[in-house]
């Protein structure tokens, strides 16, 4: 047997585990088309052969899908869960994306029969309580953005982005003024030029200055009346609040256009400002951000859009009206929504994730939410002050708002790059910071830790940083060029994946 | 506040640690008018047992579809979960996770993604599937934007049997990139008028199989005269149980299937959230909008999983992506994924039979009723009826007696004309009682 | 770097982490009480001081015990969960304990306000449905089993035979006859003998026969009129059904005796089999083995009894009965239930584990049920035919019921124990067999696959046990001596443990 | 069959292997006449659907306590439980996991039972925690026992405070093994009476604080007496909630404490799975019952914990064993354990206060109600009151009117003649409108 330096004998520890089995407490599983079951279900069906007759030729040829025991599927699932990190394992320090905890108690109230069994096309009068508490929600979500008006059907972050730029596209044609433009700043998350580009915009870019807000001369340069609308992130993407915000509103106001806020980063700032005081027109919050609804391994997600005055009018339906007999839902563009965008999407809107965000403003509340705020820019100038004086800080004036932004700079000459260094991270236990956003950092580096890490998981993660940026400096090049070593894989070929696409299991030739 | 794990002491040394005298310092950038001095005017911070409470009544303020016999469909459809499904997506690693830019360590969440793509590719009977939208009319609006990206031509055709929500989301998302969406009158047989329609300037032509009004259509010659004209099909589908038993897109010779997937694993959530399917041939992949898992290895050479083509996205091309869609349905997917696995094709073509069933014994309760005219024809678990007076007050009426009825059509289109039209959709859930329920209060509420 | 001969860099997979790390996505956990919270609470309660004026002298002096916030106390415990084995996870092959899958419709049900919100002495005319549900729960029972009652309370299977040997003691007492041993087989449980002293007897060992069987001439020989019972598990823990049950029965009542039943093992037989067609008088049900309620990590459970014509008037209190008022309960030995041995504990018995149990029945029904058992033989053997080839099997002659021991003559010499064997298993990914047990066997290695486990799985373990073999044959004493290494941790210290106890944390001085 | 993975084809397959030529061979041993030919008559395997509608529907015929006001105490306690609770609980890796007896792979459930035991330990004001027991009346028969083996004595004194369920409880484990349990007269004072029953016989004095009847009492001279005896003294406590407010088994001189913890993070389930405390000084911990989890180092001198002492147990020591006991409450001390981690000592300690505050209020309420006499003069949130009519009458009374008014003393105990005797508790879910609806009801029935 031979021992390492620690006293942990070496093998068989590495060595492949034989092709199939497990190592110690983690599975290896392939994937359910590999485990046989073409011909079984795994759901109990009563016998109902019906009639076809109706349907002849309009029946398909079958349908090769595996069906899985329920011991089986459960399994399966739960043996890929083990493949994942997640923020109940540990800190997810993820910049712009607010992996905070998520409430159990808003998993098991979007989970009452009066909310989830619920058809969005029920009679009006059995879906009180339904309206109420999109109402409730409204009112929260207005009450804390001091802004007039909400429009809750927004499916996601960027679906809100299209739902502000339609209603300032609908604002400006009510006005007969065809604009062409759209400016956001290069820091600008990727969504806004998508979104602006779908909206029909043609996307400008605006400077930054030195310390990492909205270039004011470049902007006004840039601001003429071809610009329907100026979007700014604020908090933005590296994590810094916008000092002029108020003079950007100015500007484009002035300019006729409307002011588009990225919401994304409300978690800030919420409770101790209100986007609707700073001269916003529009703001989407992602709930699945700032209102703690899971993000699912990808969503699903939440984004309501705060209007103002200006743009209310053109909010799309479904708008939710509350008259003598209750609440109500107009559902079509006309009488008093005539002037609507029109319609999203199907149906009212994500309620599912409605009744979480409820809960977990209800659990906060006034001076929770505020608390919410302070913590989270508390936990991000704590990690920025632990780890500024090693890694090189992006803007290292003043304090950061909820995320601290590094760059390359202290990884210069090391042969070591951002994403060795987030991979290595890996070994340690936590997930990597987001890397190479927001673009007009290099190599950037943006850690978000949210109000629910406490202290102790802070130093945990500063420790983990500290001690990899001394192994960088020590020099040991091979504990990050070949990160991660402890991941159920090593690092994945994500070139020979876009190279030769395979998007679904096909059988073995 | 027991989501906050600081306490008084911990943010004290913090700020010494940051250097700020007082947590204020940390707000400076803000403008100082912009500062709020003291609390929002709105509740306190509340206990567990006091929001379980305050929600707990407002659900109670609801009529939830299981308290008694249910009908209604036009787009989302109530059907069973098994408990295995709302288990597994809860498990902290599925649920609190982010979407999966880390492979090394969301080989749960991607392999998970690539499994819902392959069954979705099947059910669709087209090759490539991504890893979700929002919901079925997202995907819908997508995949016309799509189609007028493949094409370079402007205007897209929807037939009269298009869920008049599918259509109003396109219209709003193709509109301002000037694009052309055009409706045909509603119809229960809305598909066929589609044929003519089909021209030079068409992009694509977007149809529903089942439709609205629950017929069902083979679109062969559709999709055949589309390609003549070089417009892509766009085959939609809200009721994804109807994979079990009806052609596929792919086999009518459709370039692109959307649906609605909430009928697997989702549940009716008052109508979000959902998950959108969208799948469509191989030689469009590089058009499609959001995410796509693909298979690659890792430096060991063992089997992983990506998100891939990822130069199509937002983050990515920015301006230039295929869509702005970022966060997506993830975890409704992999609801999706887990729920499918459990039935596997064997169950689903059961589970549609039996829908199929009962959706032929509510037709024959319905077709027996004076006055009550059947107007669907051929149908997979969705109906159209015309009633003697407006649907909707039928429909009011029946609802005061504890049975929800179904859709009155003008909840969806009130300008159609179509006012006595009453959807109505029957599913394993649908027992006979149900149906015996609806018939008799149907009877005495037409006065038969 | 260095990198092994199967192409993995060794570093630093193979450094112990900084303290205080995760790896990759295991996360090292302290207890509760060094994470701090001292002074803090994880749950926000209204502020009610009330006067305590009538409690003067009778508070106590403080509390101390730390309090987490939501996000930290789930980390922490989802933290923990990373570091157990469990039946969704992987094949849980422990003899005796039958560890099956557990659906979860059954956790869903047994969560139904209607269950699990009821009070155990809310006025009968408001439990109806509870006791419906214990109703026909015990239908089932009595049903499956071919006896005239049941006894529900016993909340294990321990629990359960204090209940028969109660019952069997309360109906000699009730004859006047003090009978003063009970008969057992060495292979018996250790809840058998302890059962059988707890209840006031002497224990007598029945021998076993070379084939595993009651030796039927040690038995009559031993059963004389002082015998109040002979106990006897079967199918057995040799994983064998007794053939000469019914004049193991019949002795025994010839004697006086009453038999009672160790139904732990109704698994193998459960459809196919009543154990009142067999001359049983008592036998427990765990409903955590054969009916799927899960084991929890160590309970709660249910060992519901189903007695014989002749015992059920000594059954203990409560009875249900159905009268025309609907269901009642009979909660003190009078009247009818004069001659009941009396209360078990407090109120009515394990009802959420009785929902569970219900629930999986119903979804079994009479044919599942069948197949269970047959499915649960099947798998057993399928293990012994693959494996017996290798190890050495306890009883090679016959078919094996639910499980298939072997014992520890094929690792002789081989300086590997069963010890070793199975903790080289958890290298493997596989929980360890049950061992030593029973103590007839040497070296026992007792497997009970159950039937939930598909063909896929079970191959997956014959091939990782054939390995293991192939390398105790091969002499690599080490994977064996040393293991497991690849677990959370390595091998434990019991003896240090037990030493010097330390069964609480306790501040650092 | 939805749980049964293996398929025709596998049993085929497998038979094969097996090398019987069908099933039936497998089943030889079983005597010919006792082997089954066809199905028990049961009804068939049925979908998850029909079952979940089945058993709803049973619920249904009962009324949840959260239906309406809701009194009822007497050794089970409605308490709010955290969701995080019952989600953690719910992970696969606690729930479908064995006793931990292969410690490498059990650590989870180890170290959890490890906090469980300590904070036993601190509650109970004993060092010695047990890993659980079945419920507090199995406890306390256990302790009943335990005692009996320390002291080679055959008596013990139960007060006429202790829950009469416990009483009998542990008579029915006593009797049979020859140990005299005698129960003094039920009385609200009853603790003060054993003082004067202990003599050199006894084995142990069972007192219960607060008592059945709600009364709390410092039990410090009758442990004195009874140590001067050289008899053990045993606490019992059905609410454990209680361990927030009042001075400890261990503060007043206690050897044993047992405890119901269902108060804590289990909830009421009509009665089990529940989970025992049980606590005792450290001299006597090689005579407790149950499991016992304590720490150690592994092979690479890291720390972890394993089953230990286990020589006291069945499956070692067989009928010498301290305890039949097996299968504990696990799952019940993990949910026990991770509500307690969330409490904390501050948080438990406001619950109690606040429990404590709302009965004073029931109190107030029900000693204004002209004919009710309150008889708990020291209470924690449970007192008990005297009516002017038999209780189980008004307890019908009320139901029938949605309010669960209490326990009649007579459910518990007929024979004692405490008839009109009504037991009431209130805890952090007791509202003023409860409160109030009861009062008015009792006026009502009292006809006041
Ligand atoms: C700054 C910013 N804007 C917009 C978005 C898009 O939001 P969503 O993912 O909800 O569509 C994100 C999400 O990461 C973001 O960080
Ligand atoms: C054969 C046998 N008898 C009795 C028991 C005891 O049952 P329980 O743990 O439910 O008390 C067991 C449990 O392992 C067992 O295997």
């Amino acid at each position: 047997m031979s021992v390492s330096a620690v006293g942990r004998p070496t093998r068989p520890e590495n060595e492949a585990a034989p092709a199939g089995h497990g190592h110690g407490l983690t599975q290896d599983e392939p994937l359910i088309f590999e485990l046989g079951g073409w011909d079984k279900t795994g759901v109990d069906l009563p016998d109902e052969a019906a009639p076809l007759n109706d349907l002849a030729d309009l029946t398909r040829n079958g349908l090769r899908l595996p069906g899985l025991s329920e011991p089986e599927a459960v399994r399966h699932y739960v043996r890929l869960s083990q493949k994942n990190h997640a923020i109940d394992l540990a800190l997810y320090p993820l910049g712009s994306c607010t992996m905070k905890h998520n409430p159990r108690l808003d998993e098991k109230l979007a989970r009452l029969a009066g909310f989830a069994d619920l058809h969005p096309l029920q009679p009006i009068a059995t879906v009180q309580g339904a309206l109420e508490l999109m109402e409730a929600l409204a009112h929260w979500l207005k009450t804390l953005t001091g802004m007039p008006a909400v429009a809750l059907s927004p499916r996601a972050g960027a679906h809100g982005e299209l739902c502000g730029l339609l209603a300032i596209r609908a604002a400006h044609e009510a006005r007969g003024d065809a604009r062409k433009s759209v400016l956001a700043p290069t820091s600008a998350h990727g969504t806004n030029p998508a979104t602006a580009a779908l909206a029909g915009y043609q996307v400008i870019e605006i400077a930054q200055t030195a310390d990492g807000r909205v270039d004011l001369a470049d902007l006004a340069a840039k601001l003429h009346d071809d610009v329907a609308a100026v979007m700014v992130t604020n908090p933005n993407t590296c994590g810094l609040f916008e000092r002029e915000v108020l003079e950007v509103a100015r500007l484009t106001h002035q300019a006729g256009a409307y002011f588009y806020c990225d919401g994304a980063n409300f978690n800030a700032i919420v409770g101790r400002v209100r986007p609707g005081d700073l001269g916003v027109d529009a703001m989407h919050i992602n709930l699945h951000k700032t209102f703690s609804t899971p993000h699912g391994g990808g969503g699903p997600g939440a984004g309501p859009v705060v209007l103002s005055e200006a743009l209310a009018p053109y909010a799309p339906t479904p708008w939710l009206t509350h008259g003598p007999k209750g609440f109500d839902l107009t559902e079509h563009p006309a009488g008093e929504a005539a002037a609507s965008l029109g319609r999203l999407s199907a149906f009212h809107g994500q309620m599912g994730m409605y009744v979480r965000a409820l809960a977990y403003m209800m659990s906060h509340g006034a001076d929770g939410l505020r608390q919410v705020a302070e913590d989270a820019v508390l936990n991000a100038n704590y990690i920025k002050a632990r780890l500024g004086g090693e890694l090189s800080l992006a803007f290292p004036e003043g304090p950061c708002m909820h995320e601290a932004l590094f760059d390359d700079d202290w990884l210069a000459g090391s042969g070591v790059t951002t994403l060795d260094f987030a991979k290595a991270l890996i070994d340690e236990g936590f997930h990597p910071m987001t890397m190479y956003f927001p673009l007009v950092v290099h190599g950037a580096m943006l850690i978000e830790p949210t109000e629910t890490e406490p202290r102790r998981e802070l130093d945990r993660f500063c420790d983990a940083v500290l001690e990899l940026a001394a192994a960088v400096r020590a020099g040991d090049v091979e504990r990050f060029k070949g990160a991660p070593f402890r991941a159920p894989l090593r690092r994945l070929d994500e070139t020979l994946a876009a190279r030769k696409p395979r998007l679904a299991w096909t059988p073995q030739p | 506040m027991r989501y906050l794990p600081l306490t008084a002491d911990d943010r004290a040394q913090m700020l010494a640690v940051v250097g700020a005298a007082k947590l204020e310092e940390l707000f400076v950038d803000v403008p100082a008018a912009a500062r709020l001095p003291g609390l929002i005017d709105l509740p306190r911070h509340a206990g567990e047992l006091e929001v379980e409470r305050a929600l707990t009544a407002m659900a109670g303020r609801n009529r939830a579809a299981g308290a008694g016999p249910f009908f209604c469909g036009a787009g989302a459809y109530r059907h069973h979960v098994p408990a295995s499904v709302d288990h597994l997506i809860q498990r902290s690693e599925f649920l609190t996770s982010y979407t999966p830019y880390q492979p090394e360590i969301a080989q749960g969440t991607l392999q998970a993604l690539f499994e819902f793509q392959t069954q979705v590719a099947a059910l669709t009977g087209l090759p490539a599937a991504n890893a979700s939208m929002y919901d079925g009319s997202t995907a819908c609006a997508e995949a016309v934007m799509m189609a007028a990206r493949v094409t370079r031509k402007r205007r897209a055709i929807l037939s009269g049997g298009v869920h008049p929500h599918y259509d109003e989301a396109a219209h709003t998302l193709a509109h301002s990139a000037g694009i052309e969406t055009v409706r045909l009158p509603a119809a229960i047989d809305g598909e066929a008028a589609v044929l003519e329609a089909i021209d030079a300037d068409t992009a694509c032509v977007v149809v529903q199989t089942p439709n609205v009004f629950g017929q069902v259509t083979d679109i062969t010659a559709i999709a055949a005269a589309a390609r003549a004209a070089g417009a892509l099909t766009i085959v939609v589908t809200t009721e994804a149980v109807a994979f079990g038993l009806l052609k596929s897109a792919g086999e009518m010779g459709a370039d692109i299937a959307v649906a609605e997937g909430a009928s697997i694993g989702v549940g009716l959530n008052f109508g979000g959230p959902y998950v959108g399917l969208f799948a469509c041939r191989e030689a469009l992949i590089r058009q499609m909008p959001g995410r796509l898992c693909g298979e690659t290895v890792d430096a060991a050479g063992q089997r992983g999983f990506v998100l891939t083509l990822s130069t199509r996205e937002q983050h990515i091309r920015r301006d230039k992506a295929t869509s702005n869609i970022c966060t997506n349905a993830g975890l409704c997917a992999l609801a999706f994924t887990i729920h499918m696995s459990l039935l596997g094709g064997t169950g689903l073509g059961a589970l549609a039979r039996i829908n199929h069933a009962r959706a032929r014994r509510l037709r024959d309760a319905l077709a027996a009723i004076d006055g009550v005219e059947v107007l669907t024809a051929r149908f997979f678990n969705e109906l159209a009826i015309r009633l003697p007076k407006p649907a909707s007050e039928v429909v009011g009426a029946l609802a005061a007696g504890g049975i929800l009825a179904g859709v009155p059509f003008s909840r969806l289109d009130p300008e159609a004309g179509f006012d006595d039209v009453l959807l109505l959709a029957a599913t394993e859930m649908t027992t006979d009682q149900d149906i015996a329920a609806l018939q008799g209060a149907l009877e005495a509420e037409l006065g038969r």
